[in-house]
């Protein structure tokens, strides 16, 4: 009950890992390209739990500074990725990832 | 000078190279000019040549150029082997009186190739860079005086001449080309394993790594003692020596190495029938008497009666055979088998006499056969026909070719008075004073008899007597009211023209000059030769 | 606040942010999986609170929230008409993604809990951070902090070059 | 140099000179350039004359000899030898001088003649410049000093010949004979080139005095029989040129070459030159080789008289009877009737000269008729040619007061001489058949003369289609030949071939070789041919005491004639042999025997040469015997003899046929077993290469291609994992890493 009730690193840790496991899942196995998107945005978030959590229980600024940097260019990767997924919509009439498969050839 | 001989034909063709093919003047020309210049800087050495010096081994005092003249040597390639030590290859040429007779043989019948190739229609640029290239590997042969140095020659030596056979030959070229090929090829790849054999079994008396060169090799105190071709080894030495001798004995062509010959022959075109038999039988002759005899001394003592009986058999089987062939061409083929014969023999006899005999016999073989099968050509050319039986009475009217054909054909048969005579007789004063040799050179002077006979025989049958019903020519009435010869679409002159007596003429001065007053080339040979056989007797032998 | 409220407000969040991501990864809707993830970014934001580092939770707000997930929401709009019914995204590699999303958790959750016993330092961190983000911005960090600024710019530039429509194109 | 000799290369390089102007400018010249032939022959003569004059007129001594030579080929410093020269060389003695004068004498005449006989042919020019190379060569032959020079100019000789013999060569016939002439000369060749090896391989020598030196002074290392080898193999070129048996056959077959060279070359010089020769090396003959020698001229002489009477054609009866008259010279060498024989050969050549050239005028004057059954009664319309003939012929049939009779007697005599020292029995052989075949000749040559110059006229008993036939083979090169030659008038031929005949004619007449017309040993002849003594007194170890050697005394007094050359020798080589070898002796001793034998042989061969010519005279004249009649009475003996032995059909089948076969079954062999071997070889290789290639193909290929085609299957099995899809790399780059991360779980919890 004590590791229950006092909210230590193992907590964060623990939904840092669900949040990873989700966003890995998202990456892995939908078609949409926005959907995998999202499921990258929940792995940085996931990291970014991590870092902070290290940080808090380390004393430390860098994982608060790491964490910074990863949400700037999180915000930079999805502007990007959007981008590209607006020109893949655009070449490809859509954004079905399964049925981009040129790296195949 | 030496490389001056030998790369002129080479650079001629290189600059063959640059004219465009449809210049097949330009290109005969520029050919005739290199052999011409061949030609002139075979005088001159002929003029500074030094008869007086003999050459074949090291010098006094093991002086590695030995007594050679216009020597050149530099180190040309030099590999370290790590554990087998150094790989000491040298561009090394030089001449003494053996190589420099061939030089002039060669440069002579370089040049009549050329003339004789004027008539060449087919592919001109490539047949003449390849011929000159041939050119180039033939003089090479005669003048390197390092073992790799020769065997690179002799290799390069291989591939115009299958070419030239394979492209330009008659109808079943390629059959004799690839005889002819694969034929020398075994030879060679043989010799391959004797040189390397010989390099490590020989140090440089003066440097002290092992070397290439002949003079070297020639030298007998040069041998380690115990390497796989010392003087200890001496099955070795033998198995070595075999294998070397049957290498040359194919160019040679010896029975029973010699059916590339007149397949080879019947298939090439005048030109290369020319060099095939003017040069490159030289060869395997000129390599017995540069490498094999000199290197491996006590084993060709042991084994000169084998030469001889070979030598023989080569002369009275080539008789024979040249007795019952129907196509002319092939007669002289087994002719020139016949007569390599003789050379074999003088080798064999292993003294002085035989020895210039024989060497003499290969210079006047090469202007004689030359004339030969320049004369068969001529005939060719016009009635597209060899076969002897499809000729008669052309002596009444081609008299200057039946005079020309007369006179080569007493060359060959062996006629005082022209140069085949004396070589012949040397041969057999040598072979005949030699006791091991006596009673092969019994044999052999059967082979002076049959020799006259199938010549005599082919020279009656084709230009005495009259026309024969199925000859391969008409005899039609001309304005004068005298018969004349008519060729079926043969456009030029019926008796010979100038190109083609221009090609015969110095051969037939040679050949009846050579043949009255022999010292020009004897003189040029003795020392080389006596000191040969100094090498090759016995006496010195026993006192190494 | 109590231990217990701080406890009930961490689990709520924890609890919102879980659920919120396993529905983004799990329904069909592309529409819903955005708004969902609207709710994970919340809680994550919430979480950061928990973690002392409230400008990174604002930061999270602005950013994901303000930016980010307007810009999926566009994304979604631009790529998918919105009235279109089939709105549900396909799935593959379902069995071996729920393998390795079992897996890969299980394994992480047993070694953080089986494996390593977490020592916190004596020193934590404590109260806003706010200022000590800004002194660390412009000494420690100001390389990092410049590069990606210029990397953001960059980012932007060749997101808007990248995605804009092509005039000649159409 | 001595001047003689100068004057004698002179005199060798005029024909030469000839020969070259002639054979390239003939057609540039006026008359063909006959009168070039002409003048310088006659140079040639005029120097000749008075080298004779000056060396047997003039110094008139039996032990005339000088010599110069130079050297030719330099072989240098020879390993075991020591210094080597090959020399060439002029040597002049007795024999040589009367030789250079009677060869260009018969070769001026012959050229004189031929500028008539030869007139209009179209080859006129070149013909003159094959005489020139002739004289040249057999002049080479007269004036060597050494082995090898002799046999350069013996080919040169054989040469000429085949060219002159083939001078129609449109003729089949001519252009065979050619070939058989030189072929059956160069079988005698090598046999003599193998003598002269022998005598080299042992002094290192070709030169006559430097090896007769070193023979004389017993430096001879191989055994006797080598010796006897090398003078029976030396004679073979003997029996080559000078058509004995068993090579005689090639010289009827010459006579298909124009007269005036049948009568220069196969009658007067160039046959002789092999009798000459076995003069030149009669010193180093030993005793077995002279009786080789001896039998080989008896039979030859014998066989080729009993050839000669059936034979109709009137070239080929004197043909025969020349190869018979050679059989005497040599039979005479065999005998050791040295002076003899060399005398004959003399006498012979003029008079043998002159009836060829006679019978050249009657062919001439007959157009080109040779058969003598269809001549007949020329007497009248050529006198001349009678007188000349008639004459020539009493000299070969040997009757008194002629040359030939002395001659001839002085070789029976010496044959006489000889079977009595060899102990008679089978050497009797030698002389009988010595004088049957002088009845013999007695016989043909009566005849000949009968058939030719009396009687009737038969030229139209000649067969029409003979004629025809005939008339065509002459047809290329007779430029007299007229369609109706059988209604032309034969008469006497012009000035410049009758002069030729009478020269001749006169010089056979016995005065001018001795005053004593019953023995020529008192001529100049025989005084200046001395027999020489012999160099191989080696025998007398072996032989000697065989047979009892005469007294000495009557050796000494018949030796004077061998006694200089003798002495000679012993100054040259420093003889060691006592002067009373078994050799010497036995010479001495045969040529006493001979002068013992001298009257004899005369009255016998006086009686047989009468018996002759009584029997042509009683078949022919007569008519008691009927020729046709007796020739079927004995049919197997007279086409024994009309076929000539059947030599030339012997020889067919064995050695032309043989050499044939053997050539048609080496070229066989060649094609079929060498290069069937070498082509086996490579067929064999190349099945091989198709075994090696099937293996190849089948199996290193195979393994090959089992390796590419797992790859293959595998990477179509992986390929389906290759889909492209980003996504499903993630899967599997994930399951690798949970992979991992399982692994290091349990590395972490072992």
């Amino acid at each position: 009950m004590e590791q229950l009730t006092t909210i230590g690193l193992n907590h964060y840790l623990t939904i840092s890992a669900f949040l990873l496991g989700f966003g890995l899942f998202a990456v892995m196995t939908r078609k949409n390209a926005i959907v995998i998107l999202m499921g990258v945005e929940l792995i940085l978030n996931a990291a970014n739990i991590n870092f902070l959590a290290f940080s808090k229980y380390n004393g430390g600024m860098e994982g608060v500074m790491f964490a910074l940097f990863v949400i700037v260019i999180a915000a930079a990767e999805a502007a990007i990725a959007l981008a590209i997924v607006i020109n893949i919509y655009k070449i490809f009439k859509s954004v079905d990832v399964s049925s981009i498969d040129t790296l195949k050839e | 000078m030496l490389s001056l001989i030998v790369f002129l034909p080479i650079i001629a063709g290189l600059v063959i190279l640059a004219v465009p093919s449809s210049q097949k003047q330009i290109i005969r020309i520029v050919s005739l000019l290199a052999a011409l210049a061949q030609g002139v800087l075979a005088v001159l050495i002929w003029r500074g040549y030094d008869p007086a010096l003999p050459g074949i081994t090291a010098g006094p005092g093991g002086s590695p150029l030995g007594s050679f003249q216009f020597v050149e040597k530099v180190p040309w390639i030099s590999l370290n082997l790590g554990g087998f030590g150094s790989l000491n290859i040298e561009y090394f040429l030089g001449v003494d009186g053996i190589s420099v007779t061939m030089v002039i043989l060669t440069a002579l019948i370089s040049a009549i190739g050329v003339l004789s190739s004027w008539t060449i229609q087919k592919q001109v640029k490539g047949y003449f860079i390849l011929y000159n290239l041939l050119a180039s590997a033939m003089m090479g042969c005669f003048v390197a005086l390092d073992f790799f140095l020769f065997y690179v020659f002799w290799e390069i030596m291989l591939l115009p001449m299958y070419f030239l056979i394979g492209i330009w030959g008659g109808p079943n070229r390629e059959y004799a080309a690839i005889k002819f090929f694969l034929y020398t090829l075994f030879g060679s790849v043989f010799m391959l394993l004797v040189m390397i054999g010989l390099y490590f079994s020989v140090l440089d008396p003066v440097t002290g790594n092992h070397t290439f060169s002949l003079v070297a090799m020639a030298t007998q105190s040069n041998y380690i003692k115990d390497a796989i071709l010392g003087p200890d080894n001496v099955f070795w030495r033998y198995v070595a020596f075999i294998v070397l001798f049957i290498g040359f004995a194919i160019k040679v062509p010896m029975f029973p190495f010699h059916t590339w010959l007149p397949d080879a022959h019947v298939e090439a075109p005048t030109a290369i029938s020319v060099i095939l038999a003017g040069v490159l039988l030289k060869l395997g002759t000129y390599g017995m008497i540069r490498i094999n005899f000199p290197l491996f001394p006590e084993v060709f003592h042991a084994g000169m009666y084998v030469i001889g009986i070979f030598g023989a058999i080569n002369i009275i089987y080539g008789a024979f055979c040249a007795l019952a062939q129907k196509d002319l061409k092939k007669m002289v083929a087994y002719s020139s088998i016949s007569h390599m014969g003789y050379v074999l023999l003088g080798l064999s006899a292993g003294n002085s006499e035989g020895m210039v005999g024989a060497l003499y016999q290969m210079f006047n073989h090469g202007t004689i056969t030359a004339m030969l099968f320049l004369l068969v050509g001529v005939i060719y050319d016009r009635a597209h026909t060899r076969q002897i039986e499809k000729f008669g009475g052309l002596a009444s009217y081609m008299p200057v070719y039946a005079a020309v054909v007369t006179i080569a054909w007493f060359a060959s048969l062996g006629l005082p008075g022209l140069s085949g005579f004396i070589s012949e007789a040397l041969v057999f004063v040598g072979a005949f004073s030699s006791v091991t040799t006596r009673p092969i050179a019994m044999v052999s002077v059967l082979g002076i008899v049959f020799g006259a006979a199938y010549l005599l025989w082919s020279l009656q049958r084709m230009f005495l007597g009259q026309r024969r019903a199925d000859a391969a020519y008409d005899l039609v009435v001309g304005e004068d009211g005298h018969e004349h010869i008519h060729f079926h679409d043969w456009k030029g002159k019926i008796d010979l023209d100038g190109r083609e007596l221009a090609m015969l003429v110095p051969l037939v001065l040679i050949t009846i000059f050579l043949g009255i007053y022999p010292m020009p080339v004897l003189g040029m040979l003795t020392a080389s030769i006596n000191k040969l056989v100094q090498v090759l007797s016995p006496v010195v032998m026993s006192q190494m | 606040m109590s231990i217990t409220t701080y406890t009930v407000i961490f689990y709520l969040f924890a609890a919102i942010t879980v659920c919120s991501a396993a529905f983004v990864v799990f329904t069909r809707n592309v529409i819903y999986s955005a708004f969902s993830l609207l709710f994970t970014f919340f809680g994550v934001a919430a979480l950061y609170v928990f973690l002392s580092a409230d400008f990174i939770a604002v930061t999270q707000v602005v950013v994901y929230v303000g930016g980010i997930l307007v810009l999926l929401l566009f994304g979604v709009m631009f790529t998918n008409s919105i009235m279109q019914t089939g709105q549900k995204s396909e799935v593959l590699h379902i069995f071996s993604g729920m393998l390795l999303l079992i897996g890969m958790i299980g394994a992480l959750l047993y070694t953080f809990y089986t494996t390593h016993s977490w020592m916190p330092s004596e020193t934590t961190l404590q109260g806003s951070i706010v200022e000590r983000i800004g002194f660390e911005t412009m000494s420690r960090y100001v390389l990092p902090f410049e590069m990606v600024s210029i990397l953001l710019l960059a980012a932007l530039i060749g997101a808007a070059f990248l995605a804009r429509f092509d005039k000649s194109g159409k | 140099m001595h001047s003689l000799i100068q004057l004698s290369i002179v005199v060798l390089l005029l024909p030469l000179l000839s020969f070259v102007i002639l054979i390239f400018f003939n057609r540039r010249l006026p008359r063909r350039g006959d009168f070039l032939g002409v003048g310088i022959l006659g140079t040639a003569f005029g120097i000749s004359a008075y080298i004779f004059w000056s060396v047997i007129v003039q110094t008139y001594d039996p032990a005339f000899r000088i010599a110069w030579d130079f050297t030719w080929i330099d072989l240098g410093n020879v390993p075991g030898v020591g210094p080597l020269q090959i020399k060439m060389g002029v040597v002049i003695d007795n024999l040589t001088a009367i030789m250079l004068a009677m060869v260009t004498l018969i070769s001026l005449l012959v050229h004189l003649y031929s500028t008539g006989y030869m007139a209009g042919d179209k080859n006129y020019g070149r013909y003159f410049a094959f005489l020139g190379i002739f004289t040249f060569s057999m002049l080479g032959i007269v004036l060597s000093d050494n082995f090898f020079a002799i046999y350069i100019f013996w080919e040169l000789v054989g040469l000429s010949s085949y060219l002159l013999i083939g001078f129609f060569f449109e003729k089949q016939s001519a252009a065979d004979a050619q070939k058989k002439a030189f072929l059956a000369n160069r079988v005698g060749d090598i046999g003599m080139w193998l003598g002269i090896l022998i005598l080299y391989s042992q002094f290192h020598t070709f030169s006559f005095e430097q090896i007769y030196a070193n023979l004389a002074a017993g430096k001879f290392a191989l055994s006797h029989g080598w010796l006897t080898a090398a003078g029976i193999l030396l004679f073979m070129g003997c029996v080559g040129k000078s058509a004995q048996f068993p090579l005689h056959v090639w010289l009827p077959d010459a006579m298909e070459g124009p007269t005036p060279v049948s009568a220069l070359i196969h009658a007067a010089t160039m046959v002789a030159a092999g009798v000459y020769f076995v003069a030149r090396i009669f010193v180093l003959l030993t005793p077995d080789a002279l009786h080789v020698i001896a039998f080989t001229g008896a039979l030859t002489a014998f066989m080729a008289a009993t050839i000669a009477i059936t034979q109709n054609d009137i070239k080929r009866v004197l043909a025969y009877s020349t190869v018979s008259q050679l059989g005497y010279m040599v039979l005479g060498l065999g005998v050791g009737a040295y002076s003899a024989a060399l005398f004959h050969l003399l006498t012979h050549a003029f008079f043998k000269a002159c009836l060829f050239l006679g019978s050249g005028a009657i062919i001439h004057a007959m157009h080109h008729e040779q058969d003598m059954r269809w001549m007949g009664a020329l007497r009248k319309k050529m006198p001349w040619t009678f007188a000349t003939f008639t004459l020539a012929t009493l000299a070969l049939a040997g009757l008194p007061l002629t040359s030939g009779f002395m001659s001839k007697d002085a070789i029976l005599a010496g044959a006489i001489g000889f079977a009595k020292v060899e102990g008679g029995g089978i050497y009797y052989l030698i002389p009988v058949l010595g004088f049957f075949s002088a009845m013999l000749t007695a016989f043909y040559m009566g005849r000949q003369i009968w058939l030719v110059f009396f009687g009737e006229s038969r030229t139209h008993l000649k067969p029409a289609d003979d004629q025809h036939q005939d008339h065509h083979a002459h047809a290329a090169h007779d430029a007299h030949a007229d369609v109706h030659h059988e209604e032309h008038e034969v008469h006497e031929v012009a000035w410049n071939m009758r002069a030729p005949l009478v020269i001749l004619a006169a010089l056979s007449v016995f005065f001018v070789y001795s005053p004593d017309p019953l023995d020529g040993g008192k001529g100049w002849f025989m005084k200046m041919i001395p027999t020489p003594a012999t160099v191989v007194g080696e025998a007398n170890h072996q032989i000697g005491d065989l047979r009892a050697p005469v007294a000495a005394p009557a050796l000494a007094a018949v030796v004077p004639a061998i006694e200089a050359p003798a002495a000679e020798a012993g100054k040259h080589g420093g003889a060691e042999k006592d002067a009373h070898s078994y050799a010497d002796m036995r010479q001495a001793e045969i040529i006493h025997a001979g002068h013992a034998a001298h009257f004899t042989a005369i009255y016998i061969s006086s009686i047989m040469v009468l018996l002759g010519i009584s029997l042509a005279f009683v078949v022919y004249v007569f008519n008691i015997i009927d020729p046709e009649k007796t020739a079927i009475a004995i049919r197997p003996l007279y086409l024994f003899s009309l076929n000539k032995w059947y030599w030339d059909e012997i020889y067919d089948a064995t050695f032309i046929k043989g050499s044939m076969l053997i050539a048609n079954i080496l070229s066989w062999f060649d094609t079929h077993i060498v290069d069937g071997i070498v082509n086996g070889v490579a067929t064999l290789v190349r099945n091989f290469a198709l075994l090696n290639d099937a293996f190849d193909r089948n199996v290193v290929d195979g393994m090959v291609n089992f390796t590419a085609f797992t790859i293959n299957t595998t990477g179509a099995m992986l390929r389906k994992l290759q889909t492209g899809k980003v996504q499903t790399y993630i899967v599997m780059l994930l399951l690798a890493v949970f992979g991992y991360f399982v692994f290091y779980l349990t590395r972490l919890i072992y």
